[in-house]
């Protein structure tokens, strides 16, 4: 079994959350569940859509094309016309009839009076979207049960959930009595050890935050990253996590290195432009050696752009940004589990390593809902490197002593004995600015001796994960979000009995070269990546010489679609 | 208790002989000492310009940072650790130009912290630009035909900005300043204090305003009143206030953040459980 | 002659229906139509937000810049050109928080253009966060247990920064608007109008101004005195102020800048002989 | 002919200034030379130092050693004791004599009695200096004459310049007299065509920005950038230059981008942390296709770091600032003349293809002086490429019309039948925000439509200077002010008889890749950068695969001395 579903609406109609709540029922009957949205940025009146694709499979990404289209208005019946499978079904209110003739030789019309139910119901207009997703559930014969729990659990006051469910519940039967037997495709729960949970890259990452301990957020909102900053203002406090919105993000990052120098784990979050107002501060974070993470959700650029679309466009800026040279992570997880883990994992590295930490995801990742076992909390490690708290046991405290592996015992202000003396200006071992020339050799030698380290530990993360046949000829190459349609692709080729390979570099920075080398050498290489002019394969050349000779690129701020990637490598290969 | 001398460092002093700045270390210094600060528990957080090397020359916790951005960090470091004093010196090319953004938001959140302008009227550092205080009409390096915009008012800005202590001290009144940083920290909640500090270099203004000064504390000052103290910012001709302008008390910004814990964020611990977290997303 | 209809453009509107913001278009239209002024000699300069779109929507040059920057902007394309009038439209995002360094400045320099924020006290475009403006309490995306930093208050800020056209309008009162905005079209100097622009997806105010607002012409105020305005600023409860709260002519930015040629930059020759400046280096 | 002369003494002693006088002194009489300063970031107290290499040969960079100290302090008298050639003199004062005595054996003491002459002569004490390089002068027999011409034009007030070359007068006299005898180097001017000229990178690029017709200047002091923006302070308001200094760096991008908008040429310069500050607007000139030149002067990093010192370490910074991809110039000038040249280049090329230029120098370049031949402005030209003013002809104006070349006719506010709608948000071709994915693909393709006519139009500007020996097995490449210490290093390699070839990138974006092959394939190749990663390296493998063998670096914030080269090529020859 495998479906997929589009809602589609105005702007203002719910439709992120009808499809969410939809999307929630089929995880809680063990499917695999990838839902992600496409809206324009504007907040009332433009078209807004939630894909749903489910499987009893495991499954990566959204699909391209639909088995029902759930239309709550009338452009959403057109809109999709060719992205119809054979066996598509779409659920429109009568009042959209003409549009849905129309289509009558390419579809099962499943017609709702969503707009008569409501009012029978004395309900508010904009519920119809519940009678709508209990249109979709009948269709496929779901258990309406679960949706049942999944829309109480989604609406804060119980008296809004039991309407919504009412609601749901009519345009369930409607659909099951008179149009299932129409339709082919039936969702039934699996039985499945283990619970999913559903949440999305931003979610993840905010999780992963609470997770590592960080006591400390600040972030200016910009989409696709505010969701963070939203999930953090309302769960933070409970933890005992400060989360505040400050006048920029140049206000947001430096309060976030504040934080850090004064001891806590502290992360801002932001995409392209507010990153670029941070680039200045980034270089603090780096001179005066105070742990920090950003996280980035990248959007189509350049500037403004279009802010509600995805992009994989800033990697080479995020690897550059800021003057001067220094060593930083910049970690790229592929789905919301990666999101969890590997966030938690930038908070220890930064703090081991006295080093900027980097998460670049984007707004495919960012705001796509997936379904994920529950995260396994049992097993965290925290690690907070050379810190010094309480008192100094030293004789002279210095914040940069110099040390074999670069990485110098670090104290914060209140430790007894020992004064903590950070500087953005190039200084001495005890945190006097010096210009000095040999100091500055002996400095910059020092931070840049962490390297060395860092790509050791790395080496121990699987920074790059190979995926598919490991003797494939040709091999995929992708990081950060890019994994979900690859892996989906991965799974069509195989089912044709094609057999790639796919290197899923998670680490940029420092460069995965030693698990490039040992998967892509002497392979054929094959580029997927949301951009222009393929940034991975300009990296990967420099790091190893190693050339891309194909690539799947694409810039119009839509994600990648499994079966482009499929139609490449079947052009490739032919 | 702390002496001045183990406030020294080992750091060599560059400021110009007869600088300003060096009255308003001794004021911190003395404050500090009079006030019976830990060295440890005090951070000092410094701007980029000649008043950013402060944190060379004072042994306390310090954080030399960037261009303007004095504000946000020492905020941070105070919310992070409120048993710590946290004084940010910014000059005033670092606080009123570059840096003027995030004035308004540190007063009205009303952080506990001390902020203290350099007010030089200079890029001293870069060698003697304009600044957003320098008066109309001096001869700068980047205005060789004079300054042509008119000058910002600190005190008038900072009342409107809601800050909760607005002061203007002078480095020519060594007592005075140290009597005023004592009471911006002991103030509870932002305290700023625009100092009127000389740059022997690039705008020698010891005598002008030498000439002029005048202490509010000396007339019986009522620091109460807001619309008094606007009146009085713009008070600047033959007699130039200095002093407390305006103080009143209102809750800090942490005490207004939800959830901050019973104790600093620095104290708690890292781990968390998050699992009635985590069965939300199911 | 522009009519109204020749200011439309062909761009959808995607404002929500019944948004302030439509009432700031059409009174702005209304001025240029009154005023009789060119739609190719006029540009309007937006920020980041709802308010951006403004732009879109009006048949004259625009700039759609990044959220924050409009005064900059504005303020060169001015000095570039002259005779071009120049609107600034901020959201309050744009203007209070990430672009608030820029206030200060464009008003003491006295750019000649006219400033319009839209101030409907939320990030609109991202979804309803916390502004400087929001008040204490509400609940907001960012902060769901409600605001805790208390607002700025524009208008005394904007006198503090000696602003020296500054005012208040309403979305909800389109003739006095239109007053507004002719009035700061004509005056020479930057001209501040702070426009309290119900929100009606995540913060609709008109309701709540309706009852409160009333026009400072109506009760004969006289705009001329700072310290008076700056009183008047902080009325704010029952009886909320709209109008001109202070207005002075001074210099421009442009009347002071040493060697402004005699005619707008964008007209001046490329070509200048250097030979001269090229002797003094030999 | 060649010599190399250090004056050093306390900061706020007027060294810098009395080095420029005694080198301008030398540039008259016809002589190559090359004077830099060597301070660290405070105004008094700390050492400051000039140094003029000067030579009846043409040379480009200073020397690491010195025929002359001339000492203004105790301190400058032994802090070169390791520099000192082998028939070197110092110039002291007597008070100092016991630091001098020390030295006896290592140069010819040459006391002065500075001091007492000042006092004699009425003078400020900080007046010394006129007389230390009188002394200088006349140990070398120059012509005293000259070196009061460059005194009296040096110092605006006559009476100043006056006392200044009595001063002068009384220390050539003694030098002459006592001492230079015992000296070998004699200089003498030169009979040579054409006046020559005498000024700092930073002044070159100032300079080429007003005979580009630039009108409009915004800039915020920053190390070692702020002498463009007193250059154009001073000179600018009478040439109908606008020059302000605004709040920020921030604001002085975008007022260039507006003034550019408003249809005048425009520029700002700062240093890396201000460069962060502008690359969020840097994306918005990008995106509204809005032509301006940022010229950027790098200091050592990362962060404050080491504000007086120099450094190379931006480059990939500044190839990759911003999110999201567009096409930009950057253009790396190699010594005072080229960056006149290519800073008019750089404003023809941003106003011809509509993109950002900018100008990529350094501490070492912005602020030595050099001697060149006076510019030639007669053959001038200025592109303002598809500019229209006036009155628009065509039917319907589109700011972003798609076109062949992806460059669309630029109209300027208050053209008649012209409304200019310019977005940093993605647009039609009208200008209105748009976030269709055709739309997007269209416009993203025309921006980069310009790439291709941007390297064509570059491949006929010289991109990359071939040097040296045309067959050389080993070739050095650098890029910038590098420039100068390998032409000196060339020249002494030659004069050994060892030949190497020098290819010197100006152009970094777009990359000269023909150039670089053309001249690179095949051969040996070692890079020469102010960096510790070697960026440059990076950058070759990513464009052309090709790999550097050998590496000249150095990141102490000094500029590489010629002599390093030499070391480092004989070190590779045997
Ligand atoms: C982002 C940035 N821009 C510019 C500079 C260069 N800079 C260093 S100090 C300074 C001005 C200092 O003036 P002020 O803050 O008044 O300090 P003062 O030297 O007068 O104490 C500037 C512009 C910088 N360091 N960072
Ligand atoms: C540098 C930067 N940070 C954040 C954003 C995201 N952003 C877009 S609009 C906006 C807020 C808009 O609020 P406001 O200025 O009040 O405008 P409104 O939508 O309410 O009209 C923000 C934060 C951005 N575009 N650029
Ligand atoms: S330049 Fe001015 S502010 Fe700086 S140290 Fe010298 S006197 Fe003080
Ligand atoms: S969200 Fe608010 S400001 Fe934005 S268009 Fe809708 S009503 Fe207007
Ligand atoms: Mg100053
Ligand atoms: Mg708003």
């Amino acid at each position: 079994m495998d479906i997929s579903i589009i809602i589609g609406g105005e702007a203002g109609a719910g439709v992120m959350r009808s499809g969410y709540i939809l999307a929630r029922a089929l995880v809680r009957g063990g499917l695999s569940v990838f839902g992600t949205n496409d809206y324009p940025s504007l907040i009332r009146g433009g078209h807004n859509a939630y894909m749903i694709h489910a499987s009893d499979k495991r499954i990566h990404a959204h699909r391209e094309n639909f088995d029902i289209v759930v239309a709550l208005n009338a452009e959403t019946i057109t809109r999709y016309v060719d992205q119809l499978t054979e066996n598509a079904a779409i659920i429109y209110d009568p009042k959209d009839r003409s549009y849905a003739e129309k289509l009558s030789d390419k579809a099962l019309l499943v017609e709702i009076p969503m707009m008569d139910i409501v009012k029978e119901e004395k309900a508010k207009p904009v519920m119809m979207n519940s009678v709508a997703i209990g249109a979709a559930a009948g269709l496929t014969e779901y258990d309406y049960e679960i949706l049942k729990s999944s829309i109480l659990d989604s609406f804060p006051k119980p008296e809004v959930g039991e309407i919504n469910a009412r609601l749901a519940k009519r345009g369930y039967d409607i659909a099951l009595e008179e149009y299932s037997s129409k339709f082919k495709i039936k969702v039934a729960p699996l039985e499945k050890d283990g619970k999913q949970i559903y949440l999305t890259g931003n979610e993840a990452v905010a999780l992963g935050a609470m997770q590592a301990g960080m006591k400390f957020y600040a972030a200016y909102p910009m989409t696709p990253a505010s969701p963070i900053l939203h999930f953090l203002a309302l769960h933070g406090p409970k933890y005992g996590i400060v989360v505040v919105q400050p006048e920029s993000e140049i206000a947001a990052i430096n309060m976030v290195i504040g934080a850090a120098y004064a001891g806590v784990r502290a992360m801002t979050a932001t995409s392209g432009g507010g990153f670029s107002l941070m680039t200045e501060a980034l270089g603090l974070a780096a001179m005066s050696e105070t742990p920090i993470v950003v996280a980035i959700a990248q959007r189509v650029g350049p500037s403004t752009g279009m802010p509600t679309y995805t992009a994989q466009t800033d990697l080479m800026f995020v690897l550059n940004a800021s003057q001067g040279e220094f060593p930083r992570f910049v970690i790229a997880p592929g789905d919301v589990k990666e999101c969890f883990y590997r966030t938690i994992e930038a908070f220890n590295l930064a703090e081991k390593f006295q080093v900027p930490a980097i998460i670049l995801i984007d707004k495919y990742l960012a705001e796509s809902h997936m379904s994920t076992e529950i995260f396994d909390t049992s097993n965290i490690k925290i690690d907070r490197g050379e810190l010094i708290t309480g008192e100094y046991k030293g004789k002279e405290y210095r914040r940069y002593e110099v040390t074999e592996t670069g990485v110098s015992p670090r104290a914060i202000p209140s430790t007894r004995n020992a004064i903590v003396k950070a500087n953005s200006s190039e200084h001495t071992e005890y945190g006097y600015a010096s210009s000095n020339a040999l100091n500055a050799v002996k400095m910059q030698e020092k931070r840049f001796r962490k390297l060395k380290y860092m790509i050791m530990e790395m080496d121990k993360l699987n920074p790059a994960i190979y995926y598919g046949d490991p003797q494939a000829e040709l091999v995929l190459i992708g990081w950060g979000s890019i994994k979900c349609p690859v892996l989906d692709a991965l799974e069509i080729l195989k089912s044709m009995d094609i057999s790639v390979g796919f290197l899923h570099f998670i680490y940029l920075s420092p460069f995965p070269v030693k698990y490039a080398l040992k998967y892509l050498k002497d392979r054929k290489i094959m580029l997927v990546e949301n951009t222009y002019t393929g940034q991975l394969a300009n990296l990967l050349k420099m790091h190893t010489g190693l050339t891309v000779d194909y690539k799947v690129l694409r810039y119009d701020g839509r994600p990648i679609n499994p079966s482009q990637i499929v139609e490449k490598v079947f052009e490739v290969i032919r | 208790m702390v002496t001045m001398n183990q406030l020294n460092t080992k750091a060599r002093n560059t400021w110009c002989p007869g600088c300003g700045n060096f009255a308003i270390l001794t004021a911190l210094k003395k404050a500090i000492v009079e006030l019976d600060l830990k060295p440890e528990n005090v951070v000092v957080v410094t701007g980029i310009g000649c008043h950013g090397k402060l944190g060379d020359y004072i042994n306390v916790n310090s954080f030399h940072v960037i261009h303007g951005r004095v504000l946000p960090v020492a905020s941070a470091i105070k919310l992070a650790n409120y048993e710590l004093t946290v004084i940010g010196h910014a000059g005033d090319g670092d606080a009123y130009a570059i840096g003027l953004g995030h004035l308004p938001h540190a007063a009205r959140r009303n952080v506990d912290i001390v902020y203290i302008v350099h007010n030089n009227m200079t890029f001293g550092l870069t060698t003697g630009q304009v600044t957003p205080t320098t008066p109309r009409g001096l001869k700068t390096r980047s205005t060789p035909y004079g300054v042509f915009e008119d000058p910002i008012n600190p005190i008038a800005l900072a009342l409107a900005c809601d800050a909760t202590f607005v002061a203007r001290g002078f480095a020519g009144d060594l007592n005075h300043l140290t009597y005023l940083i004592k009471e911006a920290i002991k103030h509870r909640g932002f305290a700023f204090i625009d100092v009127l500090q000389p740059c022997v270099t690039f705008y020698n203004t010891y005598q002008f305003f030498r000439e002029r000064t005048y202490r509010l504390e000396d007339e019986g000052w009522d620091p109460t009143n807001k619309v008094e103290a606007f009146k009085k910012a713009y008070e600047w001709g033959d007699r130039i206030p200095i002093g407390i302008f305006y103080r009143i008390e209102k809750p800090t910004f942490r005490d207004s953040i939800p959830g901050y814990p019973k104790q600093p964020l620095v104290k708690e611990d890292l781990k968390i459980d998050l699992t009635d977290l985590l069965n939300l997303l199911t």
